[in-house]
């Protein structure tokens, strides 16, 4: 089943104004950089954005919010962007924070089928407010529903031409549970090798989840915090 | 007064059980895992994907594709092992990760804790926090007693929002060790130097103080 | 009378669509795999965790350690995947697989369907076909038009205990292809030799009858 | 953090009458060989097993089914078995079936903290009696509730002394969920190899789910539909 597009262009073919998207990543480590360079290019606008994070200034969805394209984030950290505070607090941003678990439980669930799900995170919490309470073993919980995305955009180390993929270290993060949950689902990978070559039994993301799959032409891979340790 | 950032670290690190799997927090919780006492084996993990997460890398031996919580370039130890975000909190909503130590703006005599917000001020987000505290069994607060105008962090009630309920179980502070139970705060040492006294004069939430506080020793 | 097994397999074979994932269940909807048209690629899902599913092994390549949901020694075509229960049925649930092809006891006009337990008989177990079922959005029935006594699988409302509520779309049987909607059978084709009359008397439910019924060309 | 035991004996160390047990496996495959043999030999009996299914009369769960320590089995199917048809029938054997996918979740929602979750899966069947219904996008699911174990029992293909494990092909199936539901999870393995041995990008079950590991003395793995072609 060959997913393989020949560039980011084919690969979001049918976006537009308005959709819901998913992001992968953990700060800036294992974003769609080339998926995101496309979606400031194209220019669309008033995008509900579904990321753990909002990425820095100059990178990341950083790029999108520069440009004003981001009418409403979903995230559960978006520190770290000075643009992304000034449009938050001039009210030309919405922004729904989520607690981290809950939010690659609920991109999860939105993949598996599974319309909500008991947690206890957030319980007591402006968080739970509007939401179903149930006790569970004595404890309150509070009722979380599943999200899905139009486009979903992951970004993987390697991938076969059946949308196969694997992730490598913590580049992983959220691209498994994102991928599984857009409607069209978009890989873009390091390195694109013909079917066969992965082996299958330590496949990550496998492609039935992926609807289009390209080789993305260049990775900046920025590093956010260099922490490092002298040789002694 | 009393204790520094990293006296607060080693004086958490004490409580750090063999077998244990822990979750630090950015900040002094951080520091915590340069004390592990000798003898013990816990394992880190940092909840972007990491189980047995090691030290810093050597300089030149950064990878950006291996960062910790606190976006820091880190690296694995022996044994480690990488999951997806999903796997990483069924860890800890599944209690499989025994301590969380994680720092506090406000801790309340009943446990409740705020963490992650100040009204008028610019939200960053709860990140992986109320997971953390809505999971954990055992929650270590790091913190100072008081903060910068000098008014005390360990309230009868919090006054911010909160970042969960009835959670916290132990409080390290600069000056002080402090157990949570029955509603009310239980002093359990005091740092070097540091009296009864000038803790109770600290603590605006109930505090229990018996008559004998012994000094910690770091 | 009608299509044999063979005959059922190769009808509902036309119904595949290019690029499509397909859970086929135990029996008839088995020999589906033998006979994918020309020109067109689908890959099997197979539930205890496969995808890209391939042949029986070759004589003395059998493997304990893979097998189908049916525990047949199979074999992994190029670019196949290996994954758990858990993301097996993610993958039915939440509606990736687009089509699923069961065998069924009973089929009523409203799409219900009965297969998997008989009161008073040895109840097996519904194994996966539950989840299939409430989650598919094409559900193709494969089953003889009647049962061993001859009384119609086809029915105005199902007598057995269900395995899922207004699901199926289609039922292929040895004597006929019909669609459901609108709580009716629709019938669509007939098999090679066999009267729109003989098909009218072995169907229970209420079925809607064109002028026109194509014989299949198989 | 070694979590080896020396033998199967340690490994069940602490078992008693009237637990709740999860053994991993489908069919005959991938099934904790050694630490079955080992419940038949301690005679522990009142048990509840909570397995995908029940064996086959001479092997696997079958064999503590001919002892008679099983008291309920809560699986989706379990055909292939003479005795377990005999003692259902007789009401010996209590027996509770759950669609494959619910069981499959169950599992996983028991180790992740998530007490109940709503499927589609047995809406209007028998499965949903007693169980709470709610509507989402217009289509009703049911309440479904977590299960978790005294002791999970998984066998994988080879595991390290950190408790991390990786499974062979479809013997997969159960066993990852079932490993992060067990208060105690016994994993047995064909292979026992030192930390740092297993790629960390590919664990299939992280060692913080496993109590005990140790190295199984024998695989029979019995092939239950021995299915061929000839080369042409």
């Amino acid at each position: 089943m060959n997913k393989v597009v020949n560039n980011v262009e084919e690969a979001l073919e049918g976006i537009q104004d308005s959709m819901t998207l998913m992001l992968g990543g953990f700060g800036l480590c294992g974003i769609p950089e080339n998926s995101i360079a496309q979606l400031v290019k194209l220019g669309i606008k008033d995008l509900t954005c579904i990321s753990n994070n909002a990425g820095v200034d100059d990178f990341g969805l950083g790029l999108l919010l520069q440009k004003k394209q981001i009418r409403k984030m979903i995230s559960s950290y978006v520190g770290e962007n000075d643009e992304f505070e000034r449009q938050m607090l001039s009210g030309e941003l919405e922004v729904d924070l989520i607690p981290q678990g809950s939010l690659a439980e609920r991109c999860r669930a939105g993949g598996a089928g599974i319309p909500a799900f008991y947690t206890p995170a957030g319980y007591g919490t402006e968080v739970a407010e509007g939401k179903e309470i149930k006790d569970f073993n004595g404890k309150p919980h509070i009722l979380e529903s599943a999200l899905t995305a139009d486009f979903a955009f992951v970004k993987a180390w390697k991938g076969d031409t059946e949308g196969n993929l694997i992730f490598k270290a913590t580049a992983r993060n959220f691209n498994p549970m994102m991928a599984m949950a857009g409607k069209i689902t978009v890989a873009e990978v390091e390195e694109l090798v013909p079917a066969g070559e992965l082996d299958p039994n330590f496949v990550h993301t496998p492609g039935i989840f992926v609807q289009r799959i390209f080789q993305g032409e260049r990775y900046e891979k920025r590093i956010e915090q260099r922490t490092v340790r002298q040789k002694s | 007064m009393g204790l520094d950032k990293t006296g607060i670290a080693k004086r958490i690190a004490q409580e750090l059980k063999d077998g244990w799997y822990v979750n630090l927090g950015i900040g002094i919780p951080t520091l915590v895992a340069n004390f592990i006492p000798e003898g013990i084996e816990v394992e880190f993990q940092s909840e972007n994907g990491i189980l047995g997460m090691g030290p810093f890398p050597f300089e030149g031996e950064e990878d950006a594709d291996l960062i910790n919580a606190g976006k820091q370039t880190v690296t694995l130890n022996k044994g480690a092992v990488i999951f997806d975000s999903a796997t990483s909190f069924a860890m800890i909503r599944g209690q499989h990760v025994q301590l969380t130590v994680l720092g506090a703006m406000e801790v309340a005599q009943n446990g409740d804790i705020a963490n992650w917000k100040i009204p008028g001020r610019m939200v960053k987000g709860m990140g992986g926090a109320m997971d953390l505290v809505a999971s954990a069994q055992n929650i270590i607060v790091a913190m100072m007693h008081t903060n910068k105008k000098g008014e005390s962090k360990l309230l009868k009630q919090c006054s911010l929002p909160l970042t969960g309920v009835g959670c916290v179980t132990r409080v390290v502070t600069n000056l002080a060790v402090l157990e949570i139970k029955g509603g009310k705060f239980h002093l359990i040492e005091r740092a070097p130097g540091v009296s009864v006294d000038e803790i109770i004069a600290a603590t605006e939430g109930e505090m229990i103080v018996p008559s004998e506080v012994p000094e910690m020793t770091i």
